[in-house]
Order: C-alpha cells, then structure tokens, then sequence
C-alpha cells in the first residue's frame, strides 16, 4: 500500500533517537510485528531513494469528546545517522510524508504460553514493540534491552506496561548490567532450561550472537535483519542476504525485504559476515 | 479530446510510449499491487541469462547525489525458472512484456534469442549488450562496435520478434555503436543503460560495493541521456527507446522531442512504485491541456 | 598534532591538496572577498586562448538534478589581456596560480604554452583537450589518444613548468587517454572535466542552452569521477587530480584514497564560494582528529 | 558577504506572491537599490544553485520596550515560479537560509529634484521599493506598476505610504488602466514633454518597450535584468547579456550580476532579444 501520511507527532525520546507518529489508512492495522515501511523523506531528489523503518506501532486514535473521526496511526521509532534521518527529525506536525507498506515478512507469534525471549540492540527496538504488544496476549514475555550507553535502551517504560519483563544492559554500565545483553539473555535460558523460543533485533553483531545461542541451545530463534533496500518489494535485488548454505558456487540469497526481514536465524549464513 | 497515445517500436504496439526499464520492475508482478499495469506501454523483465545467477556479494547498491549505483550482478533466476514460474503471470496480464537477456558469446545471445522467441508471452527483446565478452578477453560488448554488431546479427538471425537493443553510454561515441547495431539488424535501441561509477566508504577506507564499481541511475544521468537519446535518434531510422533518471511526464516529453519513440522509466519506480502509470497519465493529460492530438507528432519535434 | 597536508604536483608544491576548478573561480580575485585564498592550495584560471572569445549566446547555463549543464563556449579575455589584467592580481597572492588553457590547433596549443612559460606568476599549466581539433574536422582532441598525444607534445615540448592535462570523462576508456597524455610528457592529470549532456525545455520545445549540449558538472557527476580517478591513478605514475562533484571535505578525501594527490573544487563554489577552503580546513581537521600524520598516507589507500 | 539570515516572516502578499523578512548584518543596510542577494534554499543539492533575488527592503527591528538589541533586517518579494521558490514559501519562521550578497551594481540616483519614473513589472517591482524609499528623500516619484492581473500589482500600499504618486495598469483591466503599463508612462511623459528619467524593472518584453520609449523620447532609462546565474560574482559567465554593438563578430557581452542587473538602457542591445 502506498499514502500520504499527515505527521501527528515528532519528537526526540533519547539523545539521538526520535519517534515519529502519523496518521495511516485503516488497512495499516493489520501490520504484522516486524513488518517495515519505505518512507519518502521529502519530494526532491535529496535523499532520492526511500528509507526504510520498522513498524514501531499502530493504533486508532479516539478523540475525546469532540466527535471527531478515529484516526488510525503509525509509529516508528528512528534514529538519526544520516542525511534521511536527519531530515525527518526536522519535520514539523502536520507535514507530508509518502510512505509504502507494510511491507516484508514479520515474526511468527510461536505457540501460546512458551515464555517469549525478546532481544533488542539500540533502535532494534523499533519493531519488537508491536510484537510484545501481540505476543503478552498469551505469553510470558521478557525483553533482553542493550546499548552502548543508557541513551541507547528505549522507551523500556513502553514495554513495562504491557506487562514484559525487562532487562536491560550497556556496554558502559549506565544502565542495568555492564556488558552485552546477550549474556543476560544466556543466563535467562541456563535458569529456565532453555525455555521458550527467541525474536531478536539490533545491530548485526548482535543478532550473530543470538543466533549462536539460539543455535547452541536448539532455542527457535527468529532475527530482524537489515539490508541496503532500494525498492522494499522484492524488485531491485539490493538487499539480499545469504542462506545458510550460500557458497560461491552454490549461491543462495534471500531477499531481506519480502522474504524477510524477519528470518529463523537457522536458515541463515552466520560465518564470516 | 483523448490525445492518441500509442506507438510501434517494430512490430510490437504499444498503447502508450511508458514501459518499465529492465532490473528496476522484477518480473512485473512485484510491482502488480501499486501500479494498473493495463495503464502502462509494456514491461521490461529483469535481465536473464541462460543459467541462473546468483549475482554479486552485498553491498550492492548505494545512494549517490541525485542516483543510486547498483551492482547487483545480473542475479536472474535463468531462462527455465522464467518460463516454468515467470511466464505464467505474463500470460494473465494484457500488456506486453519485453524480454531483457545477456550472455557471454555471442552464441549464448543467439540461443537465448531463440528460446525466447518461441514464448509466445514474450512480446519483444531487448539485448543488454553492456557484458563483458568472455571471448575476447573481457572487453564490454557494447563499448566496440564490431563486436556490439556480431551480437546483434546473432540474436537477429534466432528471433523474428522485434529485437531491441540497449546501448551502454560508457563509450566516446554513441552514434557509431547505434549505427552499428542498426546495421547488424537492430529493430529498435533503448538509449542508455547506466554510467559506470564507484562510491567509496572514507570510513572504511573501501569501496562502498562490494564489485568495487557500480551502474549509476537516477535523474543525476538524464542530461547525458536526453544528449544521447537527441544524437542516436537523428542518426538511425529505427525507433529509439529514451532511458535515464525519468522521473515525471515533463521528463519523458522531453525524451520524445529529443526522438525518442518510447521511454522507460527505472529508478523513479524504487522512488514511487506507481511513477510508470502516473508518468503516462500525466503525459496524456499535458498532451490534452494543449490540444495536442497525438503524441507521435511530439516525437523528435525538437526545434532550434 | 597539526597534519602535514602538502603534497606535490610535478615540480609544483601545494600548501595543501585542494585547489580550485577552471572555469568556476574566476581569475581568482573574484573569490578573494569569501576566499582567503591563502588557506587553499592552489587556483586554476579560466581557459585562456590566444585570442578572446566571446563564447556561446545565452542561455549558457542551466540546472539539472544534483548539477548543472554549461555552455560558456570558453569566454575569456584572451592571452594578452591576461597578462596585462590579470597577472598583476596573481602577483599580489601567496598561492599558486595555475594556467588552464585550450586551442584548435596543436599549434596554437604550442604558442600558449609557450607565452604562459614566460610569465613569472604562473605556477603550472593545465591544457583542456576537450576542445575540436578544427585541423582534423572537429573531432574533439581529448577523445582520441592519437590527438591527445599530439597536443600534450607540442606543450611538452613549449614548456619547462608543470604540465597537467586535464581528460574528458565523454570516452570508452579513460585509461588509454591517461597513458596517451603520459607518454606524451605530461607531468599530471587532471581527471575528470565535464560530461556532454543536454536540457530541453518542453514548453518551447527547444534546448534550454543556446548551444544545444553542454557540459555537466556538480554532485551528480562524482559516482563517475569518482571510478575514472581510481581507474587511471592505477594505470599512470603521474601524480592525478581528482575533479567532479566534490562538495565536502569527506568527497575531497573519497577522490585522495581513489588514488588523487590533489583535488579540485568547481560547481561546489557557486553553491558556495567558502566551499574549497572550508573543504580544505575539513580535511586537515579530519586528519587530525583520527591521529594520522600525513595526508600523503591516503592517497591511493583504498582497500579491498 | 555570506551570512545565514533567520526568518523573521515569511507571508503570502498577494496569491502566489511572497514577502519573506529575514535577519542581516548590519553592512546589509548598505545595499544600494537594484542590487540583489544570492540565496542558498536549502542545504540539499535540490535545488543545488542559489537563486537571486532583488533587495525589496533592508532596515532594523527597533523592539519597543524589551530592551532587545536592534535587528538588522533584509527583505525580498518573490514569486512562486518552481522548484526553489516553492521551497522558499514553505519555511517557517525561525528557519535559516544561507545568503550571499547585496551583489550587483544597482541604480543611479540621478539628480535631485528631477522626476522620477519608475516602471514596474510583477515582481519587477521587487527591487524597486527601496529604490523609491532613496528617491523620495529628494525627488518626485511616479510608480508606473504593471500585471496580468491585479493580483500581479503588489505592494502599492507600500509605495503610497512613501508618497509616491502611484499608476497602475493591468492587462486584463481588473486594476487601474486596462493594457500596459507603458502606455501611461508614455502619457506621463507626454504631458511633461519627457521631463525626469526612468528606471524599470519587470519582463523583459516590458523592459524593451520602456527602453523604445526612452530612447525615442531621450529620456535617461536604467533597467534592472535579470539573467540565469549560478554564482552571482562574475565567474560562472552564465549571467550575460549583449551589450549595444555586440555582434557575431565583435561580441561584446555583459555580466548581468556584476556589471548589473541595472545598466543604462542606452548601453545594451535590445533587437531581437
Ligand atoms: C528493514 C529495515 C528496518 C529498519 N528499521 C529501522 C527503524 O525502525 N529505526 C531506525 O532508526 N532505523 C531502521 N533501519 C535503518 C534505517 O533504514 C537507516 O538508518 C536509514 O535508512 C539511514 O538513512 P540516512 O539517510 O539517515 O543515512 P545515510 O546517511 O543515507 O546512510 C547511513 C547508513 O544508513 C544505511 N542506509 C541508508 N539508506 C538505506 C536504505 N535505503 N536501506 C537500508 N539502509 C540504508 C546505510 O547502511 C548507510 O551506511 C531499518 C533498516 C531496514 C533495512
Ligand atoms: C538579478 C535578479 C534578481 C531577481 N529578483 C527577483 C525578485 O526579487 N523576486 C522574484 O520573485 N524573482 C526574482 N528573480 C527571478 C528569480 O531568481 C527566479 O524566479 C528564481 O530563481 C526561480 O527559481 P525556481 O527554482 O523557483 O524556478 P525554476 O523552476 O528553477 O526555474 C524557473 C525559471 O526561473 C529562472 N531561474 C531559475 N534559476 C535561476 C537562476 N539561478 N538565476 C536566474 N534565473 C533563474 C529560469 O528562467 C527558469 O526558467 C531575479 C532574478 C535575477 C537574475
Ligand atoms: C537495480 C537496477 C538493476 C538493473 N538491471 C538491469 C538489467 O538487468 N538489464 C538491463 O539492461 N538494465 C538494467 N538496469 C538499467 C536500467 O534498466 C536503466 O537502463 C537504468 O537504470 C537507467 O534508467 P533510470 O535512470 O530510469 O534508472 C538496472 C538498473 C538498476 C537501477
Ligand atoms: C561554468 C563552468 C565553466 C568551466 N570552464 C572550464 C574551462 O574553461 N576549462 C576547463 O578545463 N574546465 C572548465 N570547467 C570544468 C571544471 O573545471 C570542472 O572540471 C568540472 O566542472 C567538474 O567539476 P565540478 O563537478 O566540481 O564542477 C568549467 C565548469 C563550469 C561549471
Ligand atoms: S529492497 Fe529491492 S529487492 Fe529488497
Ligand atoms: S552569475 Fe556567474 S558570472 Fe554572473
């Protein structure tokens, strides 16, 4: 789907980090988690191609007392890194945006009542919001959060009140455990015996090491991949990434915007990349 | 008034002058939710080979001022898949679909050529001849104009269908390499496939693509394209097909006052997946604001 | 820790690598108000000819996506009103002053030379083979190697300063062309001048430049400057200066690991008229905050 | 000169007409009527070139009883014809623009006390307003304001409050005088028997047909042109405009952005231009 989309609200929640809420046709609300939109920063040519984001959240607003129409909206959760993203934060209330989606492969819910194991590097959060929204529905969720600093974990209050339990680490210890989350995430499988099944997204290091885990302790594991994307839609053969038994001579690539971005990290080529 | 849209590029008639340009529209299907593709000329596939090809490592593409470099590597599905998984949806679609294809002799060319032409869903060809000659030491087909020429007379002689040629603009003279395919059988020639260009990660101290150079597409090419389209356009006789950076109707007029019959439109439908119909809506309706009644009295109209 | 940003040009010695474009910096006093010129490593002069020329009726210029097209039809005042003009200015600066200049003839390419040889305050030389060689109907002398050789040995031959030539990106193989100019005694190479494009104005139905075609510069332009750099700094062992798009300080360091030994600023002065300062001061600072000591380390560093 | 300047206002006078105000160094209060300023729409590469715009107005914000500093400020009227002036209108006070100038020669005054005609077309009338500001101080001005419509005929209040004695003419005749404006600076001159010089600024059909009746009526005439400029400083060569006796064979061009945009009418060529 392709539509104009009016920005509602834009504001910095961390030093860096933005979220973004505009309206959405109605269609938008059947987004699955981890699905991801195109967004057409401005109608120049600078930046040209679109950019991509994570579906943060949908929701209908419901004006109070005023009558006014619900209004369906989109939110995404974005960093500033460069010159797209640099622009929207620049963006004011209700300024346009063209936006394409919801597009690509979400997460697989798993099975009701398997204890759910979300990990998230930085802005990797953006996606895995909508997901714990869905999947508290009928499971114990618990978030693994990490950055650099604490200006990297975001918006955990979100995720506390959808009843997740969350565990934060940095890199520099501003902010829960010293270190990378994916030692909490290790200590939470050895205590429960490698339980539940494990939805992972953040900087590609990361997910490496989620998928080794995953691997290690045969702990289903499903990871939110990122690739440099021109169109979104399966056509410009831009974004592929390898699968699992990719070699020069026997390629494999997967298409990261409609076959993912969501992957179990099994089917996927891990070494040397 | 409706102003007349359509054209001929060969045999092959289109209901308007707007196709899609080869590796920028899949096989036509990915882009079937955002785009009427009865509303559009034709469609160019993704560019196929005889075996299937994987293509080159990631990164493969990159932002550039005003374009995008790609360097994808001609990953294809081959010219079996096409026909099992692919020809299918042309067959339900009622607008033609133009076969893109490469090989790396000039035989490959001329089997693929054949192959092609007995899909009877494949409306036309067009040769990408900007691959590098496995035979003759590497060099790129479509920057010699004998070579250029061998390969077209050998598709030529394997098709009847209309045999389109697309022409690399990385040479010093573009009107000898058209000449040259015309001479060879040409039916038509698509003007120009990507300038060769690089980017560089500074950071890194590496090349942003992983093949090191890339094809540069985008609106940053149109004038070397529009000068390209202008010079082949009055040196042949067979129809030119306008390619580079066309983003709206204004640039895809131009292309036809410069002479070109048709045009296609690539990079712009990564930028807005609907541009292809909307350029031909909005070419048909500039047409009916001026009483212009049709579009082939625009073409090479150029005056000066 | 200051950085060392010298670098050397034949037997010229830049205080640092960037320096202005021809054609986009005046005679080099027209900048001097947004400039302090002394904080950039050289200027290149507008093409000078033994006559003045008038250059092209207007328009001459126009803008395109990510750059612009020119047809200034190389105005200027002609050899000896330089001297008498614009010398004295050139005396009163502590930057080198480099003499871009272009003929129809290998001849009067000759003759220029030798006048600018002759003149103290010329520091180097930069021929522009991207003009018709009127002797062997018009056929441009940067496009053929044959020509090109021919010029760069006549100037060769008129003088013992440093002799860049400056290539046009319009060929197959900027290799051949670099090698030509090489072997015919240039001392550098500028890589790249402008790509021939167009504009049409689709309301009037006429080119937009008075000439018709024009020359394209500016960001759209880099992704190929950008590889015809890398290409030829790895086929000459003359020292390249890297032209086309440059904008920033990060461009400018993109050409140096591509293989550049300097830089030159154009279409970003116009932007911008601080820009080839600015991009010279964002060099040196980068250097510095990254530790690295020499900017000659970065030359031709690209990995991978 | 290069400063950024910050939008103080930015309004539609008039439909498809603009005024934006903007913060200046002080030196701008220097720039002579006529002369213009470069102006940078965005930092993007789209629009890449600057566009030039006319000085319609320098001054300084006096704030009255905050004990604010003083504010230089810089004024220009522009038209909303494409890419970058459309950009321009959609900026927000506080927004930033980067700016070159005042460039260009402007006007001559002329002698004091003598009549001064100014012609005006469109958006000609641009650099004309603080043309007329200086002349007042010492002369009698006539405004002579031309349009299509009446919506192309701005800012007369503006030149009233001046004192100027002002005409108008549109080619629809939905203000002032039906046809052009040039026919009621002819009557004007009539009536006086060509007393008073002329400077105009408008298209360039326009600007002919007041050079014609200049030079027939010898009456001194300068006009302001306009001419495609990418630096605004005499280097690009792009801005040029063919002087009286230019021919193919002895050419002799002008640079619009520094030998003009006002010349004398009597200096340049104007047959079959
Ligand atoms: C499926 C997917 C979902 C994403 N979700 C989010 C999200 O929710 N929040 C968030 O902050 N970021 C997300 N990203 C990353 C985001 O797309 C980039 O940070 C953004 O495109 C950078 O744009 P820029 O112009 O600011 O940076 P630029 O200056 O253009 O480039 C900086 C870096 O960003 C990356 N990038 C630039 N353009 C693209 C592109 N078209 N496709 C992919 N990567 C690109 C490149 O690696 C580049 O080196 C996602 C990426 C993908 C592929
Ligand atoms: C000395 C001078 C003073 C001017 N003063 C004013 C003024 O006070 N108010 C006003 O509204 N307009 C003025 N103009 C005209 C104004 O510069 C153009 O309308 C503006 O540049 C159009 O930009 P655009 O991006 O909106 O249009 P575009 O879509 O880029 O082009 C529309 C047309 O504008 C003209 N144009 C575009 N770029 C330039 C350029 N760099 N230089 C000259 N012309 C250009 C071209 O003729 C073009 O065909 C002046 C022009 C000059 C040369
Ligand atoms: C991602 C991508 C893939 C392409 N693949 C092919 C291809 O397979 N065969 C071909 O002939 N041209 C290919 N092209 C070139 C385009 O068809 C077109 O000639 C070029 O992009 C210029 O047009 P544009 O500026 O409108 O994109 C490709 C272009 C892009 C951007
Ligand atoms: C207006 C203009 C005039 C130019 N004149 C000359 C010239 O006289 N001689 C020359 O060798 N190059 C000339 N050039 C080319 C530039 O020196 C430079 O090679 C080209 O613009 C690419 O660099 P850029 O993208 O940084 O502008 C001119 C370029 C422009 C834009
Ligand atoms: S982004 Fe184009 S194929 Fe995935
Ligand atoms: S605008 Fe560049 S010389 Fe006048």
């Amino acid at each position: 789907m392709q539509f104009k989309a009016m920005i509602l609200d834009n504001a910095e929640v961390s030093p860096g980090y933005w979220r973004m809420r505009m309206t959405a046709p109605a269609e938008m609300l059947a987004a699955r988690p981890g699905q991801f939109v195109m967004v057409r920063v401005n109608p120049s040519i600078d930046p040209l191609i679109r950019r991509p984001f994570g579906v943060f959240d949908v929701g209908t607003l419901q004006p109070a007392y005023t009558g006014a129409a619900p209004q369906p909206y989109l939110e995404i959760l974005y960093r500033v890194v460069g010159k797209g993203t640099g622009m929207l934060s620049t963006l004011h209330d209700n300024d346009i945006l063209d936006i394409l989606g919801p597009l690509g492969t979400g997460f697989e819910n798993g099975p009701a009542g398997e204890e759910k194991l979300i990990v998230g590097g930085g802005v990797g959060l953006a996606p895995l919001y909508l997901l714990a929204k869905e999947l508290v529905k009928d499971s114990p969720v618990r978030l693994f959060a990490g950055g650099r600093t604490k200006d990297d974990v975001l918006c955990i209050t979100e995720f506390e009140r959808l009843g997740v339990e969350c565990y934060t680490a940095t890199e520099d210890g501003s902010l829960g455990e010293c270190g990378l989350v994916t030692k909490v995430l290790e200590q939470r499988l050895e205590a429960t015996a490698n339980k539940g099944q494990i939805f992972a997204c953040g900087p590609h290091g990361m997910l490496k090491a989620v998928a080794v885990i995953g691997a290690k302790r045969s702990v289903k594991t499903q990871v939110s991949l990122e690739g440099y994307m021109a169109c979104g839609m399966g056509a410009c053969l831009g974004c592929v990434c390898q699968g699992a038994e990719h070699s020069t001579e026997n390629p494999d690539y997967r298409c990261v915007c409609t076959e993912g971005p969501v992957f179990e990290a099994a089917e996927l080529k891990w070494e040397g990349n | 008034m409706k102003p007349a849209m359509s054209v001929e590029i060969g045999s092959l008639k289109l209901r308007n002058p707007v196709m899609t340009a080869s590796g920028t529209f899949g096989y036509g299907e990915e882009f079937s939710q955002y785009v009427d593709l009865e509303k559009i000329g034709a469609f160019v596939t993704k560019g196929l080979s005889l075996k299937p090809r994987a293509g080159n490592p990631t990164p493969r593409i990159v932002e550039t001022p005003g374009g995008m470099l790609n360097a994808i590597g001609l990953q294809n599905v081959g010219i079996d898949a096409f026909i099992q998984k692919k020809v299918p949806f042309l067959r339900s679609v009622n607008t033609p679909a133009i076969a893109n294809f490469f090989g790396y002799t000039p035989d490959e060319y001329a089997e693929l050529a054949s192959r092609l032409d007995a899909i009877p869903e494949v409306a036309a060809l067009e040769v990408n001849i900007s691959c590098p000659n496995v035979k003759q030491g590497g060099i790129v087909f479509g920057t010699d104009p004998g070579c250029a020429a061998s390969v077209v007379a050998a598709c030529r002689a394997a098709t009847q269908k209309t045999l389109i040629v697309k022409l690399s603009p990385n040479v010093t003279d573009i009107v000898e390499m058209a000449q040259a395919c015309e001479g060879a059988g040409a039916d038509a020639l698509s003007v120009i496939n990507t300038l060769t260009g690089m980017a560089i990660d500074l950071e890194r101290r590496r090349p942003v693509l992983a093949n090191v150079t890339g094809g540069l597409s985008g609106p940053a090419i149109k004038p070397v394209a529009l000068r390209m389209v202008w010079q082949v356009a009055r040196a042949v006789k067979v129809p030119v097909i306008g390619i580079g950076g066309i983003m709206s109707a204004t640039d895809a007029l131009e292309f036809i006052l410069a002479g070109a019959t048709a045009v296609q439109v690539g990079t712009a439908s990564f930028v807005n997946p609907a541009a292809a119909q909307e350029i031909a809506e909005g070419m048909e309706q500039w047409l009916a604001e001026r009483g212009i009644a049709d579009i082939s009295s625009l073409i090479g109209a150029l005056e000066g």
